[in-house]
């Protein structure tokens, strides 16, 4: 089932000289995982913000072209609604709390969708067990880790059950191993609930180990949309647009231009060590 | 070039709405306010005297010119938190409450009547920024020691003076140099945003 | 020879008695360019405000060039080591570009003749362009925000510069560029790089040396590609060597060795082994 | 210890027993008592019994030591006004010489009693602020029903208030990172560059007021719903009930309160001229 439509959609901030979008053409199915990479400034922020109303509701500008959640276009749509359906996990938690603990922070979407105390309680379980953050509920955010307040953001839009989960690189501020516990949290969405997801991301080692399908955007275009695998290998074009694979992939590209590396490009290190071993154990 | 008149006036169907942004606004002035006011004057190195220069009315000040009503409402309540935090009586935290209000609002009102421009382009900007602090601090000063310093027995009738004074010169001359430099530096970027407040509430 | 920054059994609390550093040594050389990485909390920010007297030790001391973080003046301090913060917005004190790095200079008391020289410098350097000097800095993107960071306290002519996660919120390509810089400036000009960051890729591209720090403690201290090639140790600070590290340690039995830094370098054993292997 | 805005509250304490209303409650009342009495000794009883209660809520006492250097100024704030600036009345009795100034009963008995009043007031605030958290007024301000966006407003003060510490640190630093000093300059270039820091704070106040408006309507957060929300679950309510105890101990409050006002007014007890001081001196 479809669940995300963008049709030929262009929009200009109205303080701006140029267009941000210029026609972006989407289309994504309920349950995959899209990944969205792109050089800074692309539009990558812009476009995810058209799927929860964020625009046109809350910023002036110039919309041309239609985007659908469901089937409804988001501009007929009011933003509550969209937002029942779309969450969005921004980039830099420590601007998205705003309470003085975790728990009210998680309750505080449940609570404007209307939701009883009691269901408030069940999905409170839920989120923080799937989220590793149920140690955290009386904590205020100035004894949070960054690691922790990203996951608490992904939670606490999570608690609101979108269908579909975007998130802005979620990763952005944190060390490595962090890095890994946020992507175990997505791994997880994906494999146990099924949701939807799109993820902003330049990280692309530990997004390429999860996501279905990738688009590149640049200067406001879809440039390119692909299955993973499919995706990386059109190496090229990637670091045309500035866009660098994980780097055993790198390494792969370089090799295959100069003909040393028959068949597709390894996403990973055990995909890149094992056709690397098979490769020299032939030689031998 | 725009001009203090412009930046006042509202467009042809221009629709403005108070909006959740200025809800947050609020409260980060509210932050803003506590901090600078707990926080800011202790560690002026000045010695004695901290006590009557306030850096906070200028979040009051600025508050109100570029934010409105939400101005206003923030440069009342932050007071309660930053009195708090330095151990002052709850009873008369409350009662600072309108004096605090005024000194928010006078310059609000002035630059809002007279359309002056919050980037203070021309020397009237600036007679206005002055006088507008200077009355709002004097409404603050009586309020202050008079109403609720003196009812609540701290203070001597004979003493007042003296003390309204040290308020008044303690909150202007802060305000004065702390809002001109806020104003110049920030105005323009406040102006282009969402967040001001060309009426009181949008 | 005498190190440029000395910092001797050096331990550091907050006022809220936080431990961040417990006995800490650290020799930073003319020549260096150095990454100080480990897990969020392990005290290399602290650290890194340590080596230009921003905070001051708790016991230890730390010499820069001589001069004794906790007596020397912040004149004498910045005009040694410079230090850039992560979030530009910390550090936007002006309400144009040029003003805003001219104010380093003006604080340490130039005449205006010589701000304008070092501002022109500085900005050319960090490759701004002559219109960027009377925009308002709020009104920069991020990544030239960044830049105007760095080019204030250039403008400072420190020896050290020290730079908080230089590359967050940048993409790859913004990266290099910014890491590209500062190489420049370390190659050109001679001047002592430190990053304090999580990026092991752009360590191992770009430092020479690395410094892991753990508890408070400094666990590791050496060349990158003899640092890298420990992943055990390293683990204890929460880090991994950047991924086509560990694809080569994943190929020590064909003979591949454990430091490969850069893909272009992994590439060429690859290629190097199919050639020859037979 | 559990850290707050102001400090740290102990982990546990017997006061967490009490509904946060009830602490609310304790802070508004006790706050009266010094107001209607006189005479110091009984204010300082009431702060005696305010630290006892302190030591018995666990609270470490070396909080307190924030909070003498305001006391110690509004004591000389408040000696001054009434010695050097009490000006001088026919009854006043001299009791002794201070260089040329003749000191005289009447104006410092008056300090005295001034200061003796605002002493316990400033321990029942201390009281409160060492034993509540943030939520704790969040949760009182609910319970009395205050409007839903009255207590978010204030809510997300407080955590702009965190957040802004954290900022106002930085900011500091970045200061003297570009070689801020204030050695040796003359008073007006201190004051002009130290007030700098002031800017940085609302370049960021300005650039989080729209990430954080965005962050908010991605979780169904409009001002319209803000003004209109009719029901909203107030989860956090399902922590905290009124006990039996709680009922108790406001009544006793309040109880408290109406015998000392007829206590004083209607019996005339506790006022100045009761006071042990006129005896001792007046003897």
């Amino acid at each position: 089932m479809e669940i995300v439509r963008i049709e030929d959609l262009r929009w200009k901030y109205s303080e701006a000289r140029e267009y941000t979008l210029k026609g972006v053409n989407l289309f994504l199915e309920e349950g995959k995982f899209l990944g969205i990479v792109g050089p800074n400034g692309a539009g990558k922020t812009t476009l995810v913000y058209t799927l929860n109303g964020l625009i046109p509701y809350r910023y002036n500008g110039i919309k041309k072209g239609r985007v659908f959640i469901y089937g409804h276009d988001t501009e007929a749509t009011p933003v509550e609604k969209l937002t029942s359906w779309v969450g969005l996990v921004f980039s830099d938690p420590e601007a998205q709390f705003t309470s003085m603990t975790v728990e009210d922070e998680l309750v505080f979407g449940m609570e404007n969708i209307g939701l009883d105390r009691k269901e408030i309680k069940a999905r409170l379980e839920w989120v923080t067990e799937l989220t590793n953050t149920a140690s955290l509920l009386e904590k205020p955010p100035y004894e949070l880790s960054g690691g922790q307040k990203q996951r608490v953001a992904i939670a606490s839009v999570l608690a609101m059950k979108p269908k579909l989960l975007i998130m802005d690189e979620p990763t952005s501020m944190l060390d490595p191993i962090g890095r890994e516990t946020i992507f175990e949290v997505i791994a997880r969405l994906k494999q146990e609930e099924g949701i939807t997801i799109i993820a902003i991301e330049h990280n692309l080692e530990l997004l390429a180990a999860v996501a279905d399908d990738m688009a590149l955007l640049n200067d406001g275009q879809i440039i390119f949309q692909a299955q993973t695998r499919e995706f990386f290998n059109n190496y090229d074009l990637l670091i045309a647009n500035q866009i660098y694979p994980p780097e055993v992939t790198q390494m792969a590209g370089i090799l295959r231009k100069e003909g040393y590396w028959p068949g597709s490009l390894p996403l990973n290190i055990e995909q890149a060590r094992k056709q690397i071993s098979k490769s020299l154990v032939r030689a031998v | 070039m725009t001009t203090g008149k412009e930046i006042w006036a509202f467009e042809e169907g221009e629709k403005r709405r108070a909006s959740i942004t200025h809800i947050v606004i609020t409260a980060l002035l509210i932050g803003i306010g506590a901090v600078v006011g707990a926080f800011g004057s202790f560690s002026f190195p000045l010695g004695f005297g901290v006590n009557f220069f306030w850096p906070a009315i200028a979040v009051q000040n600025v508050g109100g010119i570029w934010f409105g009503g939400w101005g206003v409402l923030a440069g009342a309540l932050f007071p309660l938190i930053s009195n708090g935090i330095t151990g002052t009586p709850i009873y008369v935290s409350l009662a600072y409450i309108p004096g605090n209000a005024f000194q928010a609002f006078i310059p609000a009102l002035a630059f809002r009547l007279l359309k002056a421009d919050p980037s203070l382009k021309s020397s009237r900007d600036y007679i206005i920024l002055v006088l507008s602090i200077a009355v709002g601090s004097a409404i603050g000063a009586i309020w202050g020691p008079m109403v609720v310093l003196r009812s609540f027995g701290l203070l001597t009738a004979s003493s007042l003076p003296l003390f309204i004074f040290g308020w008044f010169a303690g909150n202007t001359i802060p305000g004065i140099i702390f809002g001109i430099i806020l104003l110049k530096a920030l105005s323009s970027v406040v102006v282009r945003s969402s967040s001001f407040v060309k009426g009181w509430w949008a | 020879m005498a190190a440029y920054i000395d910092v001797q059994n050096l331990s550091y609390s907050y006022p809220d008695g936080t431990l961040a550093l417990r006995k800490v040594n650290l020799r930073v050389n003319n020549g260096d360019f150095l990454a100080l990485i480990g897990q969020n909390g392990s005290g290399k920010t602290t650290l890194s405000k340590c080596l230009n007297g921003i905070l001051k030790p708790t016991d230890g001391t730390v010499l820069v060039d001589g001069f004794d973080t906790s007596t020397a003046s912040v004149a004498e301090m910045v005009r040694r080591v410079g230090y850039v913060f992560q979030n530009p917005d910390h550090q936007i004190f002006n309400s144009n570009v040029y003003d805003e790095i001219a104010y380093g200079p003006r604080n340490i008391g130039l005449r205006e003749a010589e701000v304008k020289d070092r501002v022109i410098e500085a900005t050319r350097v960090v490759g701004l362009k002559d219109e960027h000097l009377s925009v308002h800095p709020f009104f920069l993107p991020k990544g030239l925000r960044q830049r105007v960071a760095i080019a204030s306290i250039l403008a400072l002519r420190p020896k050290v510069i020290i730079v908080d996660e230089p590359t967050t919120g940048q993409d790859m390509y913004q990266s290099f560029e910014i890491m590209n810089f500062l190489t420049e400036l370390h190659e050109k000009n001679g001047h002592i790089i430190i990053i304090v960051t999580h990026d092991m890729p752009i360590v191992a591209r770009y430092a020479k040396r690395v410094v892991v720090m753990a508890m408070g403690q400094i666990i590791m201290d050496g060349p990158t590609a003899e640092v890298f090639s420990h992943p055990e140790e390293l683990s204890k600070s929460f880090v991994k060597p950047p991924q086509i590290t560990r694809l080569g340690q994943s190929l020590l039995t064909y003979g591949f060795p454990p430091n490969i830094l850069r893909v272009e370098e992994m590439a060429a054993v690859v290629k190097e082994k199919m050639v020859f292997t037979p | 210890m559990k850290k707050t805005l102001l400090g740290y509250i102990p982990e546990e304490s017997p006061v967490y027993q009490l509904h946060p209303l009830t602490r609310v409650m304790f802070l508004l009342i006790v706050s009266i008592y010094p107001m209607l009495v006189a005479a110091p000794e009984w204010n300082l009883a009431l702060t005696v019994l305010i630290l006892g209660l302190l030591v018995y809520a666990k609270v470490r006492m070396n909080t307190i030591k924030n909070y003498i250097p305001i006391m110690g100024s509004m004591g000389f704030i408040i000696l001054i006004s009434y010695t050097i600036f009490g000006g001088y009345e026919p009854s006043y009795i001299p009791i002794g010489h201070l260089g040329s100034l003749t000191l005289y009963f009447q104006p410092i008995r008056w300090a005295i009693v001034t200061y003796m009043r605002l002493i316990p007031m400033i321990f029942v605030v201390i009281f409160f602020f060492s034993t509540s958290r943030e939520r704790d007024l969040i949760v009182a301000l609910r319970t009395l029903r205050v409007p839903f966006a009255m207590t978010y407003l204030v809510g997300m003060g407080l955590r702009s208030v965190g957040m802004v510490m954290e900022d106002f640190q930085i900011v500091r630093e970045a200061e003297k990172a570009r070689g801020f000093d204030t050695r040796g300059k003359s008073l007006f270039y201190k004051l002009r560059k130290f007030i700098m820091y002031i800017v940085p704070l609302f370049g960021l106040a300005l650039r989080r007021s729209e990430e954080f408006s965005n962050a908010l309507t991605a979780r169904a957060y409009t001002f319209r719903g803000l003004l209109n929300q009719q029901k909203r679950a107030d989860y956090v309510l399902s922590h905290y009930h009124l006990s039996f105890v709680d009922y108790i101990f406001i009544f006793t409050l309040i109880l408290a309160l109406i015998t000392l006002v007829i206590l004083r007014y209607h019996y005339g007890l506790m006022g100045v001229e009761s006071t042990v001081i006129n005896k001792l001196v007046l003897q």
